[in-house]
């Protein structure tokens, strides 16, 4: 192969910029002075967006690019757990990869610059940078990982810094509590990754000496010349695939590629919170905005997502797999969807239909094949119009919530005209989101849609749509509240518009996700040999369409002029709508499995255990010893006649042992 | 012959002295005792060969009986010099009816002349009238304060169970006799047959040892002597005397029994494991400081009868070293109760509160010997431990190994109260510094160099080793 | 009769059975009285059942030889010192305590 | 006198000095001990690097070889009819466990700065153990390892008993006796092999070529394995570690669950393992089910926890676990994750440690539900303290991590002798543990540092002072650089390890065979 041109050669920047930026944040400058964090870390992260562009561009038009061929650009042994067995840490350069560079990088930069703004007068700001780097640093690293191993630790370091920032205000309980809860969940869902990891790397390194060679001059395009079984390159090779399928596990009749990739789904679950996982994200919330933005919305939410997509072929070569990511994915979308509906935080209502959304991807992931890997696109796709439209609808939120000092939507109203900016730009979003021609949404789901029809899943289909409707519902439900009608706070009644260095990335993301919808998606990811193109299908396009207005018309129904006619509604629906507006009890029931299960059933009894039987058998070894001593001294009468029979009764007994020794 | 000589001679002229010194000279026995015993020891480290019989192979030397005679003396030494403070009234509580100088060091010195002719004579006779000469005047030494009641009692049981000892120990001789017709320990051997009365003589004998090495179930005068007499005597019983047992016992195994020793190591070994443990057990809850260190002595005594489980040729090395060992060990906690005795007057275990805060020094000494007694290393009672235990392992008695290490643990938990009283226990605030005699300082500190030193330099171990190894009975 | 007994001559058995039962009966002293001098009386048996049997090996055993007889005497020497010794701290006990009796000297015990 | 030898020397020596010093000025005597324990960490980063030079040329000659190449070594004579030497040297795993101690002990003798209670005493007891515990890693005779080994185990009594908090006397006693009950297992199998080599020598190497017989090892092995188990904490064994890390004074804890329980891990690996590979083969499967259980029921236990130090102290009986796990895995990354652990384990125990007796000097409380908010307060220490904490849950990028996949990976690979499928489950049940770790770190650590601050008390606290950020500074700089070069480390330890699963494969195939 050619040699890599200097932009690929030094692709590791691009991580390692903000990782030198986080260090010299958090060792040097923030101690200092905070206004200069903010600023060098800002800057380093547009230096770090410049070059993804960079790499990007250089990418699509070098003939790797075209044919959507990865790259290691760069890599060094990082770890050798044995010989045959090494983790060599690198930079993965493929249309996803790129993909999600670009995202992460531009989401990120203009997070950064609109927090210079939101985060003012903070006493925590320098600290606030310096997490905010740590946090794109990771998953910069998580996006190029060219080995399950890196994937895995960069996933646990976005899990920390995600933690780090949710509990930014650690004097305020919730926002602790919810950090815990996040990190906690998350990283219960781990440790099924990992095990799933363990099954991977272990019979991955069985079959090495089989299938290396082969998969290793297939590598060799990639650039890569010493192959490793952590590799993804290694893992997404259709033999070994086809081989670890034709393992079967004998529990529940399973292969043991599927076990491994159900596990691994798992970890994406928790990562992406799908259900039932999903409970840490409207917790998370707690965070500050420009936090929920980036992390909550846009960049790590979508690992599980892209950890699906980069192991794409594993899931596909097992389909049960597939089917289980799909299915998850669409109930998900649904469920959030419902629940999006009756929120009146408008973070949450935010949070619940990022829910929906990612569950969108993961469907779209989950009804796409090898063969006809539409669905695959399309899911990165969405996942591309999503982060810029989610991300502004969150930082439109927060100049709102900046401007009102209020979560509640029914504390706010009649913004629109004393916040225009924020007004308009929420709107751009609103529509984008709902998937309204030629917002970018209206592309991307079209895309979706279409492919689970292609696919054949018309139940995945119906949900959709039904999702469509509901989320134009839920989104028009917040605008109007939020925005029209007359002011319900006096806060509400003199808010001021933000600042322009919050206004500019609004307007900017506002752009991206009216045009992000006109590129030509599928022609730069794809996956497979012959990759879908997909033009827009009128019926599916219409179907969409037409479930979108309705959620408008039913939300300018309920929730504009006099607003009681979705409080009948509720009255209406009376058990139910409480079920939903509680979250279906989600989390009082894992509170109950955890608190009283786990802890109860299990740690209280072995604390009990530890303390009185364990430890007591000690003491009771201790006592047994001390009553001996005690007792035994009494043979000591005082009585010197009682030691002389001790006396003779010893040279008797000697004489015995003697005599019987003897014969 | 000549250390033994001298001993005697230097007897005889403490008690002229005695009698013709006034009670202002009276002060100069003591330092003439220590001279005496001084000549001894050059006489036998530096005269005496290792090898050699007088008169008609009656008396002869060896390489076992040159160190036998070398740790009576040293205990001897040890002894005088710990018993001047207090037999001179340099004490800080006076305690009376201690007096007669004389006739105690004369005394002291006829047992310790005793101790060196057992480990040499060759002949059932001088066997055991050696034996009497070293114990009878222990009788009197645990008796010596006239007017204190404990003292006459414990030396009344002494004497009474002794003798009774000694009575058992006759029989038996005088049964080996009778089989063989002769007294000469070298014609003994070759004489003896297996026989019912052979085992009973061996019975009988063995347990009058045992009675000097407080053996379990022999071991119980033992407390209330030591408890009784008074602390140098104390001292000297808990070693010379179970010196003295060791090498009668060794005469008596080796040159008598040496057909039938070996088999006997399953006996030694019950023996061992029940003095260990019962010692070891008893000593936790002891309170008097003598009595504990009482039960601690048996407890050791055990460890040593784990030499007898065979394999001479490492075991007799083991023992003797062992004992070289414990005496200097078991001579220095003794030499830092004698102190405290004397300045305090108390003998609780709970009187020794915060000692580490008004004297720092014998604290530390103090800790150091008791740790070497429970076998901590480096200090010398591990090494030695180490390799009796070594002998029990080649011997194949895992069982009782394991035994005397748990043995050993538990006796770190005995030690370790005196420790927690001295160092952990807060002194009351009235406690000051304790005045430290030379003598009694000199003696200590030489002591414990000896417990560090003997543990870290080999030469002992090797020499006796070399010269008692291939010791051929 | 009395002749058939002065004729029969006494042979070592007899010797050492009655030396036996002078043991035993010591002991039993030795164990059962109560009184300190009775106890060193029987212990003065009990050494000299063995100077008995020393005398008696001697005679029967090795005749040649006087090793057993040069023993018995010394050991009645050494049985002698023990006495002594026994009466002279037994007396100091009993001018000090006023007790003879043994089991209520036990100021040291457990 | 060779650089090992002043390995053992130097706090020795140091010690030597302090005694010399009247105890009034006890200010002078922490410099001299700050000092001793500072030159000790110069001359380990010395043969650290000789070590590693020397190393890297015969590390490709190890693959094949059944005797552990040890650097630096001196052989002397010691009790030479008995075949007792004085023989130290390094390799590896020594190596390893002597940078941590050396590290650990600097850390302790500046976390320690405030000692003002007979501090000549107690920085004598610390080095005398310090000196103790040297003697252990670099000895490579049977019977120094012994002697050093309860050498450093007995001055905790009085360092517990002492300057302990709580119920000291019973928790130093409950300590030191439970560690030499453990170790007489220990002096029983070290004799047996002694004899049964019958080669009159407790020379690691000479005793390394015996093949001793198979029924000798199977119960010799369990002998010296739990003996060291006990110091490992092995469950059910492990009782004396809570209440004496919590009793103990701040540096003693470092120490102790930082360095002490390593001896365990060491052993069990260095001698048991070694020596006894058909032992090892019989019973590994056993002590990995109790490892397990180590794992899991510490970590439960430790969420139970309201004390600070018990709390560490249980997740410390959860982390040794994983040491014990490791060793008995039996394969490469097993025993390499063991190793790591226990340098990894090492100095997070003792930064949790020094950072506990850093808050309590502030608080005078450990009880967790009576602070909180101190983050406002102290941010150094709550920095650190979560380090600690985020490493001890392996977090990537801090030590834990490497180790715990090691040792996971090794459970999960298995060995060709156990049942491999049990062994899988074994590996997954641990490593459910990360989620429970996850657990009782984060909600204490929350509990004590954020929230609003609840005592007024807590109002006037003041953060770290430099010796105190010196000490944790240097404790946490370790995870990160363990954590994100561990290619460094594993290359370091590899070699050594080769040598110990070369003779299990040896004697592994002869056992298969018949």
């Amino acid at each position: 192969m050619e040699q890599l041109s200097f932009v690929f050669r030094n692709a590791w920047l691009i991580p390692a910029i903000p990782l030198i930026s986080f260090a010299v944040l958090g060792l040097l400058v923030s101690p200092i002075s905070k206004r200069l964090a903010g600023i060098i870390g800002t800057v380093a992260i547009f230096i770090s967006a410049a070059f993804s562009f960079l790499l990007a561009w250089s990418y699509f038009h070098s003939p790797a690019g075209r044919e959507h061929t990865a790259l290691i650009t760069w890599t060094c042994e990082w770890l050798r757990y044995q010989t045959g067995l090494t983790v060599n840490i690198g930079v993965l350069v493929d249309p996803i990869s790129v993909l999600l560079m670009i995202v992460v990088t531009t989401v990120s930069a203009l997070v950064h610059l609109y927090s210079i703004g939101y985060m003012h007068g903070d006493e925590g700001y320098g600290r606030f940078f310096t997490y905010l780097n740590l946090f794109t640093f990771s998953m910069l690293g998580l996006v190029v990982a060219p080995n399950i191993i890196q994937m895995y630790i960069c996933w646990e370091l976005v899990g920390v810094s995600s933690f780090l920032l949710i509990g930014f205000h650690y004097q305020k309980p919730a926002a602790v509590a919810a950090s815990n809860k996040a990190f906690i969940v998350t990283r219960f869902a781990d440790s099924g990754f990992l095990v799933g990891i363990l099954i991977l790397g272990y019979y991955g390194y069985r079959l090495f000496g089989e299938f290396a060679p082969a998969a290793a001059s297939a590598a060799v395009k990639n650039g890569v010349t010493n192959l490793q079984p952590f590799d993804f390159l290694y893992l997404n090779n259709p033999a070994v695939l086809a081989k670890l399928a034709s393992i079967n596990l004998h529990v529940f009749d399973i292969s043991l590629l599927t076990a491994a990739m159900v596990l691994v789904f798992m970890g994406a679950a928790g990562k992406s919170a799908m259900f039932p996982l999903h409970i840490w994200l409207p917790d998370a919330m707690e965070g500050p905005t420009p936090v929920s933005a980036l992390i909550h919305a846009a960049t790590m939410v979508v690992a599980g997502v892209y950890l699906v997509a980069r192991l794409f072929p594993a899931f596909a070569a097992s389909g049960t797999a597939l089917l289980v990511v799909a299915y998850v994915g669409a109930f998900t979308s649904i469920f959030a969807a419902i629940i999006g509906i009756t929120q009146d935080d408008i973070k949450r209502v935010l949070a619940f239909s990022t829910l929906s959304q990612l569950g969108y991807m993961m469907l779209a992931l989950g009804v796409a094949t090898m063969e006809h890997p539409l669905g695959y696109s399309a899911s990165m796709f969405h996942l591309f119009t999503h982060a810029f439209f989610k991300a502004l609808l969150f930082l439109a939120a927060g100049a709102v919530i900046h401007a009102v000092n209020t979560n509640n939507i029914w504390e706010m109203g009649g913004l629109a005209k004393r916040l225009p900016v924020t007004h308009g730009t929420f709107l751009v979003a609103t529509l984008a989101i709902s998937g309204i021609w030629p917002f970018a949404g209206f592309f991307s789901k079209d895309e979706i849609l279409a492919s689970a029809l292609a696919g054949g899943h018309y139940v995945v289909f119906a949900v959709a749509l039904a999702v469509a409707g509901m989320t134009a519902l839920y989104m028009f439900r917040i605008y109007f509240v939020t925005f029209w009608g007359k002011s319900r706070s006096d806060t509400a009644g003199h808010a001021h518009e933000a600042p322009v260095v919050m206004l500019l990335p609004l307007v900017v993301l506002a752009i991206l996700s009216v045009v992000a919808g006109f590129v030509n998606f599928s022609n730069y990811v794809s996956i497979g040999e012959h990759p879908e193109h997909h033009g827009i299908n009128p019926t599916v396009a219409v179907s969409a369409t037409i479930a979108a207005l309705t959620g408008i018309i039913l939300a300018v129904f309920f929730y504009t002029g006099q607003t009681d006619r979705a409080a009948a509604m509720s009255r209406l629906l009376g058990r139910i709508y409480t079920l939903i507006k509680q979250k279906f009890y989600i989390d009082e029931i894992y509170l109950f499995i955890t608190r009283r299960i786990l802890f109860g059933f299990i740690a209280r009894p072995f604390a009990w255990f530890d303390r009185n039987v364990v430890d007591g058998g000690v003491n009771l070894s201790a006592w047994i010893t001390r009553t001996t001593g005690r007792e035994l001294r009494y043979l000591q009468t005082g009585q010197v006649q009682v030691y002389s029979l001790w006396f003779v009764g010893g040279m008797l007994f000697l004489l015995l042992v003697l005599w019987a020794g003897a014969r | 012959m000549l250390p033994e000589i001298i001993v005697i001679t230097c007897a005889v002229v403490v008690l002229l002295l005695d009698m013709f010194f006034d009670e202002k000279k009276r002060i100069m026995l003591g330092p003439v005792a220590l001279i005496g015993l001084t000549a001894a020891f050059a006489a036998l480290t530096c005269f005496t060969p290792k090898n050699g019989t007088i008169l008609g192979g009656r008396f002869a030397m060896d390489a076992v009986a040159w160190w036998f005679k070398l740790l009576f003396i040293i205990s001897g030494l040890v002894t005088v010099l710990l018993s001047i403070d207090l037999l001179d009234g340099r004490v800080g509580v006076r305690v009376r009816g201690i007096g007669s100088r004389g006739e105690y060091y004369s005394v002291l010195l006829f047992t310790i002349s005793g101790m060196m002719y057992i480990a040499s004579s060759r002949d059932l006779i001088t066997l055991y009238v050696s034996l009497e000469l070293a114990t009878i005047p222990l009788f009197v030494l645990a008796a010596w304060r006239r007017d204190d009641a404990q003292s006459g009692e414990a030396g009344l049981k002494y004497v009474l169970i002794g003798a009774m000892a000694s009575a058992f120990i006759l029989y038996g001789l005088g049964i080996i006799y009778g089989l063989t017709g002769t007294t000469d320990l070298n014609l003994l051997k070759q004489a003896l047959k297996p026989s019912l009365a052979l085992w009973l003589a061996t019975a009988m004998i063995v347990a009058g040892v045992g009675f000097k090495l407080t053996v379990v179930p022999f071991h119980m005068w033992a407390a209330d002597v030591y408890q009784g007499a008074p602390t140098p005597v104390t001292a000297y019983l808990s070693v010379a005397s179970k010196c003295a047992g060791l090498a009668f016992i060794f005469q008596v195994l080796f040159r008598i029994l040496g057909a039938f020793v070996a088999d006997g190591a399953m006996i030694a070994a019950i023996f061992a494991a029940a003095t260990m443990t019962l010692g070891n057990v008893v000593a936790i809850v002891q309170q008097n400081i003598k009595r504990f260190m009482a039960f601690s002595a048996v407890s050791q005594a055990g460890y040593l009868i784990m030499g007898f489980l065979g394999n001479w040729d490492l075991a007799v090395p083991a023992m003797l070293y062992y004992m070289l060992i414990y005496v200097t060990t078991n001579l220095a906690v003794f030499a830092c109760i004698i102190w405290y005795t004397n300045e305090t007057g108390k003998e609780q275990i709970s009187d020794y509160r915060g000692l580490s805060k008004t004297n720092p020094l014998i604290a530390l000494s103090m800790m150091l010997a008791l740790f070497s007694l429970a076998g901590i290393p480096p200090l010398s009672g591990f090494v030695g431990k180490f390799f009796l235990f070594s002998i029990a392992s080649k011997a194949g008695f895992h069982w009782l190994v394991g035994v005397a290490a748990v043995n050993s643990t538990i006796s770190l938990y005995y030690y370790l109260r005196i420790v927690r009283q001295m160092y952990i226990e807060t002194a009351d605030e009235n406690a000051g510094r304790l005045p430290v005699s030379g003598v009694l300082a000199s003696t200590i500190a030489t002591l414990n160099l000896a417990v560090v030193f003997l543990g870290i330099i080999p030469v002992f171990y090797e020499s006796i080793y070399a010269q008692t190894g291939s010791w051929h009975w | 009769m009395i002749e058939s007994l002065s004729l029969h001559k006494p042979h070592i058995e007899h010797w050492l059975v009655l030396s036996a039962i002078l043991f035993a009966i010591g002991l039993y002293g030795l164990l059962s009285r109560r009184n300190a001098i009775g106890i060193l009386m029987s212990i003065e048996l009990m050494l000299n059942s063995a100077i008995l049997n020393l005398a008696a090996f001697n005679r029967f055993v090795a005749p040649a030889s006087v090793d057993g007889q040069i023993m018995a005497l010394f050991v009645t020497a050494v049985a002698a010192a023990e006495a002594v010794v026994g009466m002279a701290i037994f007396v100091a006990i009993f001018r000090h305590r006023r007790i003879i009796d043994v089991n209520r000297m036990d100021l040291m015990k457990d | 006198m060779g650089l090992v030898s002043w390995l053992i020397a130097i706090p020795f020596l140091t010690m030597l000095v302090i005694l010399a010093v009247p105890a009034r000025n006890w200010r002078i005597i922490r410099w001299i001990a700050a000092a001793g324990c500072g030159s000790h960490l110069i001359l380990t980063s010395a043969v650290t690097y000789l070590y590693c030079r020397a190393m890297t040329g015969d590390s490709v000659n190890m693959q094949t070889s059944l005797l552990t190449k040890l650097y630096l070594v001196e052989k002397v004579p010691w009790f030479e009819s008995l075949g007792i030497q004085y023989f130290v040297g390094i390799d590896g795993i020594s190596m390893a466990m002597v940078i941590l101690t050396s590290i650990v002990i600097f850390a302790g003798v500046l976390a320690s700065w405030y000692v003002d209670t007979r501090t000549k005493e107690f920085f004598a007891l610390l080095l005398i153990l310090v000196t103790g515990v040297f003697g252990v890693f670099v000895s490579f005779d049977l019977f120094l390892f012994l002697m050093f080994y309860e050498l450093a185990v007995l001055p905790m009594y009085l360092l517990i008993g002492v300057w302990g908090t709580g119920p000291k006397e019973y928790s130093a006693m409950k300590l030191t006796l439970m560690l030499l009950i453990g170790s007489a297992f220990v002096l029983v199998g070290f004799l047996a092999l002694y004899h049964a080599s019958g080669l009159r020598t407790f020379d690691l190497q000479q005793l390394a070529q015996v093949h001793f017989t198979t029924d000798f090892q199977k119960w010799v092995f369990p002998m010296i394995f739990v003996g060291f188990g006990v110091i490992g904490a092995l469950y059910p064994l492990h009782t004396w570690s809570p209440d004496g890390h919590s009793s103990a004074p701040t540096a003693v804890s470092m120490l102790h669950a930082g360095v002490l329980m390593k001896l365990g891990g060491y052993g069990a690996l260095r001698i048991a393992v070694y020596l006894l590979p058909e032992g090892a083969i019989a019973w590994g499967l056993f002590f990995m089910v109790l490892a397990t259980i180590n794992i899991i029921y510490g970590a439960f236990v430790a969420v139970m926890q309201k004390d600070l130090k018990y709390f560490t102290a249980y997740s410390s009986v959860s982390h040794c676990g994983f040491v014990l796990f490791g060793v008995a895995t039996l394969n490469m990354m097993g025993l390499k994750g063991a190793v790591i652990q226990m340098f990894s384990h090492g100095i997070m125990t003792a930064l949790f440690f020094a950072l506990i007796g850093m808050v309590y000097s502030r608080t005078h409380t450990r009880m967790i539900d009576q602070m909180g908010g101190l983050a406002k307060k102290m941010p150094w220490l709550a920095t650190t303290f979560y380090i600690a904490g985020l490493a001890s849950l392996g977090l990537p990028g801090l030590s834990g991590f490497v180790a715990e996949t090691h040792v996971f990976l090794g459970g999960f690979f298995g060995n060709m002798w156990a049942n491999t499928g049990v062994m899988k489950a074994l590996a997954i049940i641990a490593t459910m543990s990360i989620v429970v770790t996850a657990v009782y770190v984060l909600r204490a650590l929350a509990r004590v540092f954020y929230g609003p601050i609840t005592n007024h008390d807590f109002e006037k606290l003041t953060d770290a002072t430099l010796p105190e950020r010196i000490s944790t500074g240097l404790l946490a700089a370790v995870l990160f650089a363990v954590g994100l070069s561990p290619f460094l480390f594993v290359n370091m330890i590899e070699s050594s390890l080769l040598p110990i699963l070369n003779r299990l494969y040896q004697s592994g195939a002869a056992a298969l065979t018949h």
